[in-house]
């Protein structure tokens, strides 16, 4: 048996659709080190927020185990953070209530959260944007607040479904610099890291932000290549101007695409 | 002065409805070969309600307090059953037929039973009006708990929140919308139950003076106590419209 | 075959036994007449129901009929049930109210548009008991029995030919009646009324419909059990065990001299307007009624009592 | 036989609810000192549904036409009422005071002058049926019109499609569990209704039988009455729950 | 005068929210020829997609004027394409009904565009999902099933607000080919182009697929620059690799992010 954090074995699920079953997930087997940050990419409809979902334990599988902290995941485990595709903001709620949800619905005091919402806030650049209601915010600015709201009782696992995908690139690399200090970079020697379980659609986000990228195929997905990005950290911004750096990508991107030329990707 | 503009602005449709059907029954019963004792004009209604003999005061007051507790009851029951409804398929199965089962019976023909349970007096019309308007809280309520999206649920269960904490946090103010309905709904129910209340038994009230006044073919009054009854619904079904305008403007509908 | 509509003033009881015998008999058949009787829920709805044209006769109470002429209605009371008046108060025997006196400081429930309770100040002033002294519970009829029987209320104003319905709730032995017929009240009761367009246009119509009633009380009378079979027969939803005895309570106000003497359904000049006077001073109408507009014997046909 | 296992599955909470209730209420009236006239023991009540003379079928039949028809009725006008007040504020303004009024008239009360103007047989009581529970429907359709996503909106907006369409397309199918939600309401206020009208006036029906009976304190028969009355609600509830699950499956909820 | 298909003329929109007032876009003035590809990028809540909104008739903005095809916009505009941030479908309707939409809410027959939809279907990678419900298809396949939908009815204009936001590079990749074979690169020559409005994140994308980028400046939303790209057309995947994509990529990151060095973002 593996000994990871996560550990997956065999996970399949297929669907059952009233319109008939759709495999999604085929045999995903891989193990998931305490402190890893770890990157998920694969074509659109592979099964990335399925195996997000399930490592979770939100759903199911339909096949395989997965343990997460060496328990068998049969329901939501405890001490997470996710972020969802979509925002999932409660629109009854102003950003800020939104942001400390997670705090009542663990029975935490909100009124002692509260400094360290704002402060979520602000780094989001969503500064005095917390009386706000949802809708009155953008897209990008309402995934921003599901990311706030994710990291607010500091979870030391981190499922992460997309959370930068609307957000313009400029916006994207401060939220990702951000996201790495949360993350422990600066814990190195500690072993405090968080554990980052990160889809992404980008390839040079995934190199830039991963120990390892986990390639998964076209649905019904399965692991197409496991990636050990080996490049020094505290990462920096310098660094993507670097020949490894650019290797990389181009290895990603022909895991991905599984074409053999070079070539970038928009 | 601009709150009275914009409020006389909002209701003149109302206004013209009203004045119109009120122009053309005056003049089916002057000009008609209506009788006054199965339809007496709205002057005579007029006179019964200022002029006539009958102490609106003490009626109004005693038939107030019945719809009000009628409402609150209803609304309380209402909305625990439909969260017991929601909470459990178990509790939903065993109590859903119940309730429609007991929503189904005519109250009127129960009445002697429940005459000799529950006695005569306020509170026991209170009672009435709240069997006869809890049953739209309770579906609006049990529908609208289970009409959240999964992914707001996904989203407690990722916080480990209790199943109860999700139901208040998420699944309530979520199903609000359906709640405020329902409450609508159940003003003007309230209304009838606590009347009918009083067509079962009671000594004051304006359902009494309904029932006393029609019996003697004295319909003027019976319609000016309609009228009063109307009053005392219009004003519960505002106050609920304003209550949800406060409490849920995200909810924000039609009123 | 005319069609001619008789609305009776409540759901099929004892009281109503004459129309379906008459109806089973072919007694209106036989006078040309297609009756159908319709149900009402009380004399107020029964009279509109005439009044309107719905129907062109019907049941009532006398006392609910002149207010309603003091009301703008032009029926008249054409033909008279009960002869002596059915207006009586039920109590129980534990606690019970046999004369008038015994009513002051009690609570007394009906609905408010029972002739107990309207006609109640003349009853107490003709007894010289203080009306302000007894307090009335507006109920629903269908409530009336158990008020009284589970003692709610110290008593309850209903028609003596209800007793049997009381005796069955409470008891047999257990109920206690005070008849106002025995204590100096008379006044008249359930009675026939038409509409002033039957009337005027079917003067014969009418005429044929009351003579072919009162051949049906006069059945009723001569074999109450046949009629009972007949009412059983014609409305399945009927009790034979407590319809019989209210059938027979209701008989007993009927079997008098005047009947005896003038034939059934015959209308006294001098009860009708004593009636008309009580009503005029205890109901408050808006304006006086006039005795001659609340009936006419004009329809009258003689038919004998058995013995 | 799996799915009368999985209804018995499904449905035994209710069939110990009632056994239960029916156990209790048969000891009460067997050992307490329940008046058999009052409250009839479940027995009599039985052998009233099965060994007694009243012919059921018939009323039965009556009274289920009566039912369907309210419901029907009270559908459809209070659908097409709902998205009158949804399409436009003027009409909302006007209609909403004025439907609050009619629907706070105790039908009860006005029922014997209705029934004078509309006769009396099977239809009057199926507009009856139908004005006792068009209201519920009103509301809900109304509120759930107004419930839709503002993005929704701009999606028909951006097409050019015409108000109404929009209303078809979008407004409507969004609005439908409230709709469905109401429905269930409204199903047992028919049942209600109809009978409130055959109270009134009738020669056959399940109402006529309760009040027929009960003036001759044959009240078991009126109980074997509300049984068949709360069968037929029971069945015209069960048969919306079922129109819901075949006809909005993704608004599914609780039934 | 301008005399573009679309004209803003110092167009300005401030939200009445009920914490106060955001102004979103402060002096908007562009022209938009007809046949133009121009593509909107901008810093997250600077007021891209308040500006698609404004320009398709779905809110009055609060100041300025906007004409489109010479008639000021007082109310949505006909015969465009729009596609919005989220998905938006109906989630009582199929996929496939769901792409016919548009048809029947114009009161086209439904039944003469159905081979339309599904070869748009089968264009997007959505094949056999036609029948499928909404909430079982993936966040990127739902994005999809919504570009059918706009393009459903061929509309001269589309408006596109990160159509491909969800999707992974290589889908990303040929649904930006197969956008510009629609929006009628082929006939180049006889004008018969659509114009499209395209709000984007992705530098590189922006670039590839239009003739002109626009750049806005954080909120409230300015125009900072207006870059014309003079790639030749039919632009290849093969044009990615050239020194003038790179040096144009380089200036958009440049105008973006105010600064002057060079260098890539995720
Ligand atoms: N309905 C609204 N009510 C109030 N404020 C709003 C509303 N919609 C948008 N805003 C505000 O307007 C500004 C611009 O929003 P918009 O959605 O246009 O941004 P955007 O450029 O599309 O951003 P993103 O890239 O994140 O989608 C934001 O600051 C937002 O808070
Ligand atoms: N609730 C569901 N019911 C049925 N099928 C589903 C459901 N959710 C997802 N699927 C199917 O499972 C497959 C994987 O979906 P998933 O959402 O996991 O993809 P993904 O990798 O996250 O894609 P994307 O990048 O587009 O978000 C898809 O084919 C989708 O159609
Ligand atoms: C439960 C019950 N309710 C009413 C009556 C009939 N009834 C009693 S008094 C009265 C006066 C009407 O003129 C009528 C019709 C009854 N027998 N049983
Ligand atoms: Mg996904
Ligand atoms: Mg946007």
């Amino acid at each position: 048996m593996n000994k990871g954090l996560i550990d997956l074995h065999e996970v399949g699920m297929t669907y059952q659709a009233a319109s008939g079953p759709v495999e999604a997930l085929a045999g995903i087997s891989a193990s998931i080190g305490a402190g890893e940050f770890v990157s998920l990419v694969g074509p659109s409809g592979c099964g990335k927020s399925t195996l997000l979902r399930i490592v979770a334990g939100l759903r199911p599988a339909t096949r395989g185990t997965i343990t997460v902290a060496g328990r068998t995941v049969t329901q939501p485990i405890p001490d997470i953070g996710m972020v969802f595709q979509a925002p999932i903001l409660l629109k009854w709620r102003s950003i800020l209530e939104n942001v400390l949800l997670p705090a009542e619905l663990a029975g935490k005091d909100p009124a002692k959260l509260r400094p360290r919402a704002e402060q979520l806030l602000e780094m989001a650049g969503l500064a005095g944007f917390g009386p706000k209601l949802p809708r009155e915010l953008s897209g990008g600015m309402q995934q921003r607040a599901a990311l706030c709201r994710a990291l607010l009782l500091d979870p030391p696992l981190l499922l992460m479904d997309e959370p930068f995908g609307a957000l313009d690139a400029m916006t994207r690399d401060d939220m990702a610099l951000e996201l790495l200090r949360i993350w422990g970079e600066k814990d190195l020697a500690r072993e405090a890291r968080k554990t980052v379980l990160f889809v992404t659609h980008s390839i040079p986000e995934a190199v830039f932000l991963s120990d390892r990228v986990i390639v998964m195929s076209a649905r019904p997905g399965r692991i197409a290549a496991d990636l050990r990005i080996d490049l020094p950290r505290p990462r920096t911004v310098e660094l993507r101007a670097t020949e490894a750096f650019g290797r990389l990508n181009l290895e990603l991107f022909r895991a991905l695409t599984g074409k053999t030329g070079g070539g970038t990707t928009l | 002065m601009t709150k009275l503009g914009a409020f006389s602005r909002q209701y003149w449709p109302t206004v013209v409805l009203f004045a119109f059907l009120l122009a053309s029954w005056q003049t089916a019963v002057t000009f008609g070969n209506i009788r006054e004792y199965l339809l007496p004009a709205p002057l005579s209604v007029w006179n019964a309600l200022w002029h006539g003999d009958t102490a609106w005061a003490g009626h109004l007051w005693t038939t107030t307090l019945e719809i009000i507790g009628a409402f609150l009851m209803a609304a309380v029951v209402g909305v625990a059953l439909g969260v017991a409804i929601a909470w459990s398929p178990v509790l939903a199965n065993a109590l859903v037929p119940f309730l429609v089962f007991v929503n189904t019976l005519p109250k009127v023909a129960i009445a002697p039973l429940f005459l000799i349970w529950m006695g005569y007096g306020i509170f026991p019309n209170m009672l009435m009006g709240a069997l006869i308007g809890f049953f739209p809280v309770v579906i609006n309520t049990a529908v609208g708990l289970s009409q959240v999206e999964p992914d707001m649920l996904d989203l407690g269960r990722v916080f480990n929140a209790p199943k109860w904490k999700i139901f208040v946090k998420i699944r309530i103010p979520n199903a609000l919308p359906y709640i405020l309905s329902a409450l609508k709904i159940t003003a003007t129910a309230a209304v009838v139950g606590a009347i009918v209340g009083e067509f079962v038994a009671s000594q004051r009230g304006l359902g009494y003076v309904i029932v006393t006044t029609q019996s003697s073919m004295n319909t003027s009054v019976a319609f000016a106590a309609l009228v009063w009854i109307s009053v005392v619904g219009l004003l519960l079904y505002g106050a609920v419209v304003l209550l949800a305008h406060l409490w849920a403007p995200w909810a924000e509908g039609v009123d | 075959q005319e069609k001619f509509t008789f609305a009776l003033n409540w759901f099929a009881v004892g009281d109503h036994a004459a129309y379906w015998v008459a109806l089973d008999k072919g007694y209106y058949k036989a006078k040309g007449l297609d009756v159908t009787l319709e149900n009402s829920k009380g004399s107020g709805d029964s009279i509109a129901k005439v009044d309107t044209g719905r129907a062109d006769a019907g049941l009532a109470d006398a006392a609910v009929v002149i207010a309603s002429v003091g009301r703008g209605t032009t029926v008249k009371t054409v033909g008279m049930v009960f002869d002596k008046t059915p207006l009586n108060i039920f109590s129980l025997k534990e606690k019970p109210l046999s004369k008038p006196k015994d009513l002051e400081g009690k609570t007394l429930a009906a609905p408010p548009g029972d002739s107990q309770r309207q006609m109640f100040p003349a009853f107490a002033k003709v007894n010289g008991i203080d009306p302000s002294k007894v307090s009335w519970v507006n109920i629903e009829p269908a409530a009336k029995i158990a008020a009284v029987a589970e003692k709610r209320v110290d008593g309850v104003g209903d028609y003596s030919t209800g007793l049997p319905l009381y005796e069955k709730a409470a008891g047999k032995g257990n109920v206690v009646m005070m008849p106002w017929a025995d204590f100096g009240f008379d006044m008249y009761s359930m009675s026939i009324i038409a509409s002033a367009k039957t009337m005027k246009d079917r003067p014969k119509a009418l005429k044929d419909f009351l003579e072919a009633s009162y051949m049906g009380w006069r059945d009723v009378m001569a074999d109450p059990k046949a009629a009972m079979e007949i009412l059983k027969k014609r409305v399945p939803e009927v009790d034979v065990e407590v319809m019989t005895p209210n059938m027979l309570i209701g008989l007993g106000l009927m079997r008098t001299d005047r009947y005896a003497k003038n034939g059934i359904g015959w209308i006294d000049e001098k009860k009708m307007c004593d009636s008309v006077d009580l009503v005029n001073a205890y109901m408050g109408l808006p304006k006086k009624v006039e005795c001659k507009d609340v009936y006419s014997t004009e329809f009258f046909t003689k038919v004998a009592m058995p013995n």
